[in-house]
């Protein structure tokens, strides 16, 4: 049952996409990029601390999946969520602040980089546990099915997670139920310093599917019209009570696992190959062949992303800390007020 | 009011919620066409359907995952584990999600989660099957954890973990489900948090929970006939933990017994015990006696299990100790 | 990498085996099958307590796979294990005084029914878990390779196990590292009142083999002579590094899941069905249609069995009871003595 | 001797063992070519090569599973949980396997293992990277807990426990591994069970274990400076517990403050409140205190963390409470 990957989908997209909407995934994804860029330079400056694992280079998937969804449809991450998270349209100066601990961010300060969460944009959490996403994202596939509303689910989660019970687990109920949830396994080659060769025995990840029965492809995670198409087509499967998908998005991440790796079980050269395949720089590229006239659309928009981080940085950083007497505070519900 | 059992009296109340409220539903393995593996659920499926009265296969850890995204996305899943000593495949989705994801948000995300399972030892089940694993539950700031031993309990407690906004470990005794009890039929529930004075006295306070209450108060018969006078208290929850009620009635008799079915060491035994030296220090006449399982997997041979696991017979000796 | 079912397999391990090792197969068949009988019996008698599930009907597994094996090659298995751990070689004196709580026993009455172990004979325990037993095996294989002995680790475990994560986990990890390890996925349609298909995504277990690059095959569990022959072959694999595999044996228990399970989830029909494909009695039906005048052996086979489980039963119910001192015994090894 | 770091102590008690013995190995997730995440095992794969340091995939659950059955197939490993926070994913075979497994076979089988994990809070790393776990495995008969607080101890309970026939928890705290000590070279073994007297003083008992050991030395030395003379007890392991030379000097002392990183509510604080209760009574002026996390998860805002956990400052005021 595992599909062919579809050379086409991603022409078929841009065909089908106006040059708004396409702009639209130029914008996310530079939104991502400039964001990862500025929190790196906040982090080096210790206004951001803890964990911190960035999304530079993968931006194609996060923006090109997301964009397939409704509003209403979920999305559960993992720890390296900003991308995720700002794609589904939380505000950069929410997610900011949460990275500045500040109480204005997503999780009041309480989560942290790792720990974002918008319910009104239902961004359903980014979780730290490897694999730990997955059984949510199919309790939250068995809500929607369960209510008869037509949301699905976008569980993104590394080749990292593959070995994990969790996956096994939960790609098997959700194919048993039929439950709306698209799994995206985000296969940047490397969990921490693990290559994914060592670390799953079945290399090309979406093979994995056919156990289940359930459709697996493999798509060019730094093409974003590819991954939008193939999304596209699991959403629509899914709200059609067809059931589940997983979908291996091949990408890779620029810099280390978290802020302080560097990437020292990597070669330079296979880092300059990857960036050659810039998920932005594709784009662009593509939009302009198709009319060398949006350059300065895009121009703009990149002054317009330069100004929202901005506007975010001075935000999270003039934004208060959460007062003691946060700390007692969401233990439980029922003692919050 | 009418007898019934203490299972019977769970799939009243379950039975209740159910028709109360559409977003309650129930999944574990074999809760449904075999009717639980303790037969709690039964009849529930003929009932309610597939969709509300859902078998799962056996993935722990995806079952508990799965009902905390169900109640993340605005559902009131009841989580059926087989029994307790299968939950700790699924320890990584109660700790570290279903009781993190509240606070680790900032309290905008909600976990109305009730995880109930069967434990405790007693029917020659062996290591693997025979443990009391509350302690791990009660050492876990998010989770409430309600441990009924009574009928009366069990559906009042169990109507009110549903109607909770926060994940509930919900803990039944194995050697419970046949007991029977009276329980107010319809509508009744009772507060997590509230101890109930089992048998008043004067002399010595024996504190316990689930079914070795029942070993209490066996123990205070017996020390009636000794003119020791003892009252037992039943905790019925120990997160919210009602320790005044505990520490009201060590300031009266000056002595305490705890009494629990975990292993002794580390157990919620040494909780309850701290927290009453703390409270009732001045009053202790002799330091809280512990009685509790041996610190050892359960043997298999009647026997041995039998000198394991705690008895009325010790909780007299211990009483003994402190006249 | 899924095999397709061998259909001549037993017939040639049949012509490979001389009478005297069929008979043998055939001994070990019946003396599982009356123990089993024995064991419900006593059971009913209250001298057995506990959990217990009899492995009556899926001889043919045990002994097929078992007999395989070399003597010093080692076996994990379930809580439905009686069988496996006879087959292994155990003496059915220790496996009976086990059940009955006796100090004699194999665990000294601290495991019955469920709890089996026998070191000498390489029995690696009997474990109630589900799924627990796979992370066991791959570090007994693990032990193997690390050792550079020949020796190879069958692992039993039930259709129930599949939708364990742990099950996923095992088969990635045994076949990166490529252990000598056989996993032997136990297909009796039902995990207690579970059937299969409402368990498990893929109805056709032995094809998850394929995610994991290791060979796969469905055998018919109630012809010992094929269970012999796909074992014979996963075992030389294994033994010459070439890795893991998956054999599902296709088979049925006649009782239900526990003595305390009246399995009215099945239809008297299904059951009469096969009961009429016995593993015993298909064994017997193919020797004597080689050899008519085997029947007198089998007969002889018959009566020693029974002698054997009678002086079992004797045995352990003229056993001691393990004393007090012993419960504190055994939590620490370094406080036993 | 050598001034080494907690880290430095490890690998080299992990280096000598390695050398010592053939069957002894490692195994966990970037223990290998990424030298560990908190690089406790670097360069021990370059010495030793791919069998004896090996990578694994992630897999908490079977990465244990396997160690327990490598070393019931006759190796000595020892398996890194790269934290303890994903050990809750291995919790079934820790508790219901390695622990039981002894046991439950009357004694035939064992399983020497060691399962190293660090643990602990502090930087900002949030609900589900910053706990302390050690109650869990307190509660556990069958497993040994070793929990070291020095890079001496680190380097003497760690070859200790490699030679252990039991399976033993070893848990390291992420804030000590840069920590410097002096730490004898070679054969330097420290028995299980012998709690250590950091300091010697008369006025009140600091009982501790792990990072917290240097909050109550800390605080030790403030209470000097307010004529208060502290005893500061480091337990090293807490299975077996050395609760006698904690009672001789609560004996001596008259009063105890027991300080933990674990949540305050079951932790293993109040197993050993309670047994110093157990044993001196008498001897104790006042309730013992606990100096323990809060018992919330933790929050990645750093004022919040810093509040939530212990630090020599509540120690200097539980201890002014008792004065
Ligand atoms: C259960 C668990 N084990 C280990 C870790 C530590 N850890 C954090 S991220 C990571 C690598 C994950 O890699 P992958 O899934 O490929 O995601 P990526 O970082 O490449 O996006 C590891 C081992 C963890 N967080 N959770
Ligand atoms: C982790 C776990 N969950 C649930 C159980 C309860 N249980 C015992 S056996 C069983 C069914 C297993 O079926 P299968 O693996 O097919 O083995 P079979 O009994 O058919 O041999 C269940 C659910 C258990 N022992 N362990
Ligand atoms: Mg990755
Ligand atoms: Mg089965």
């Amino acid at each position: 049952m595992a599909l062919e990957r579809d050379k086409h989908a991603a022409e078929r997209a841009r065909l089908t996409l106006g040059e708004g909407e396409l702009g639209e995934l130029y914008r996310r994804m530079v939104l991502i990029r400039r964001f990862e860029d500025k929190v790196a330079e906040m982090y080096s400056r210790g206004k951001i601390t803890g964990f911190c694992h960035l999304y530079a280079g993968e931006e194609g998937v996060a923006v090109g999946a997301i964009y397939a969804l409704y509003d209403k449809d979920y999305v559960v991450s993992t720890y390296r969520e900003h991308g995720h998270c700002l794609a589904k349209g939380a505000s950069a100066r929410s997610v900011m602040a949460e990275l500045f601990g500040k109480v204005t961010g997503l999780s009041r300060g309480h989560g942290g980089s790792m720990h974002l969460f918008d319910q009104t944009v239902r961004f359903m959490g980014g979780y730290a546990i490897v694999g730990g996403g997955l059984p949510l994202a199919v309790g939250l596939g068995l809500s929607c099915q369960y209510k008869e509303e037509p949301e699905v689910v976008c569980c993104f989660f590394g080749d990292g997670a593959l070995p994990q019970g969790a996956f096994h687990e939960s790609l098997n109920i959700a194919s048993l139920w039929k439950l709306p949830v698209i799994f995206i396994c985000e296969n940047n080659f490397y969990g921490m310093g693990t290559m994914v060769q060592n670390a799953v025995s079945q290399e090309e990840l979406y093979h994995f599917a056919e156990s289940y029965k359930m459709p697996g492809v493999r798509v060019d995670g730094q093409d974003v019209l590819e991954v939008y198409a193939a999304v596209t087509e699991a959403a629509t499967r899914a709200r059609e009570g067809d059931g589940p998908s997983l979908i291996e998005a091949v990408t890779y991440r620029y810099r280390g696992h978290s802020m302080s790796d560097p990437a020292e079980y990597r070669s330079k050269r296979e880092e300059r190959i990857w960036q050659e395949r810039d998920p932005i720089k594709n784009l662009r590229r593509r939009m302009m062949q198709a009319n060398p006239g949006a350059e300065a659309r895009l121009e703009t928009i990149d002054r317009e992303v330069s100004e929202v981080i901005d506007d975010a940085v001075r935000f999270a950083d003039e934004s208060p800390e959460p007062g003691l007497e946060e700390l007692g505070k969401y233990v439980y519900s029922s003692e919050q007020e | 009011m009418a007898q019934i059992t203490y299972r019977e009296a769970l799939n009243q109340a379950l039975h209740e919620e159910l028709e109360r409220d559409e977003r309650v539903f129930i999944m574990g393995e074999e809760v449904g066409y075999f009717g639980g593996a303790f037969k709690v659920t039964d009849g529930l499926l003929a009932i309610f359907g597939e969709k509300r009265v859902r078998d799962t296969p056996i993935s722990e850890l995806t079952i508990v995952g799965a009902g905390i995204g169900a109640a993340m996305g605005g559902l009131k899943p009841i989580v059926e584990l087989m029994t307790i000593n299968f939950g700790l495949l699924a320890m990584d989705q109660i700790v570290n999600h279903a009781a993190k994801i509240h606070y680790m948000f900032g309290g905008h995300a909600k976990v109305p989660i009730v995880i109930r399972a069967p434990q405790g030892g007693g029917h020659q089940l062996g290591a693997q099957h025979s443990q009391s694993l509350e302690a791990y539950f009660l050492h876990c700031p998010g989770l409430r954890v309600v441990i009924p031993a009574t009928p009366a309990d069990a559906k009042g407690l169990l109507k009110t973990a549903i109607r909770e906004d926060d994940p509930v470990i919900f803990l039944e005794h194995e050697s419970l489900y046949g007991m029977k009890g009276e329980v107010p039929e319809g509508e009744y529930m009772i507060p997590l948090g509230r101890a109930n004075v089992m048998r008043e006295g004067k002399d010595v306070t024996i504190v316990s929970y689930s079914k070795c209450v029942y070993d209490a108060l066996r123990a205070a018969e017996a020390l009636e006939n000794e003119g020791v006078d003892a009252e037992v208290v039943d905790l019925r929850t120990l997160n919210p933990l009602d320790i005044n009620t505990v520490v009201e009635s060590v300031r009266k008799t000056g002595k305490a017994i705890v009494v629990y079915e975990g292993w002794r060491t580390g157990g919620a035994g040494a909780e309850i015990a701290a927290q009453i030296y703390e409270a009732a220090f001045d009053s202790l006449d002799a330091p809280v006696e512990r009685v509790a399982t041996l610190d050892t997997p359960m043997p298999y041979n009647k026997k041995l299990e039998h000198a394991a696991l705690p008895s009325a017979d010790q909780i007299v000796r211990a009483a003994e100790r402190l006249a």
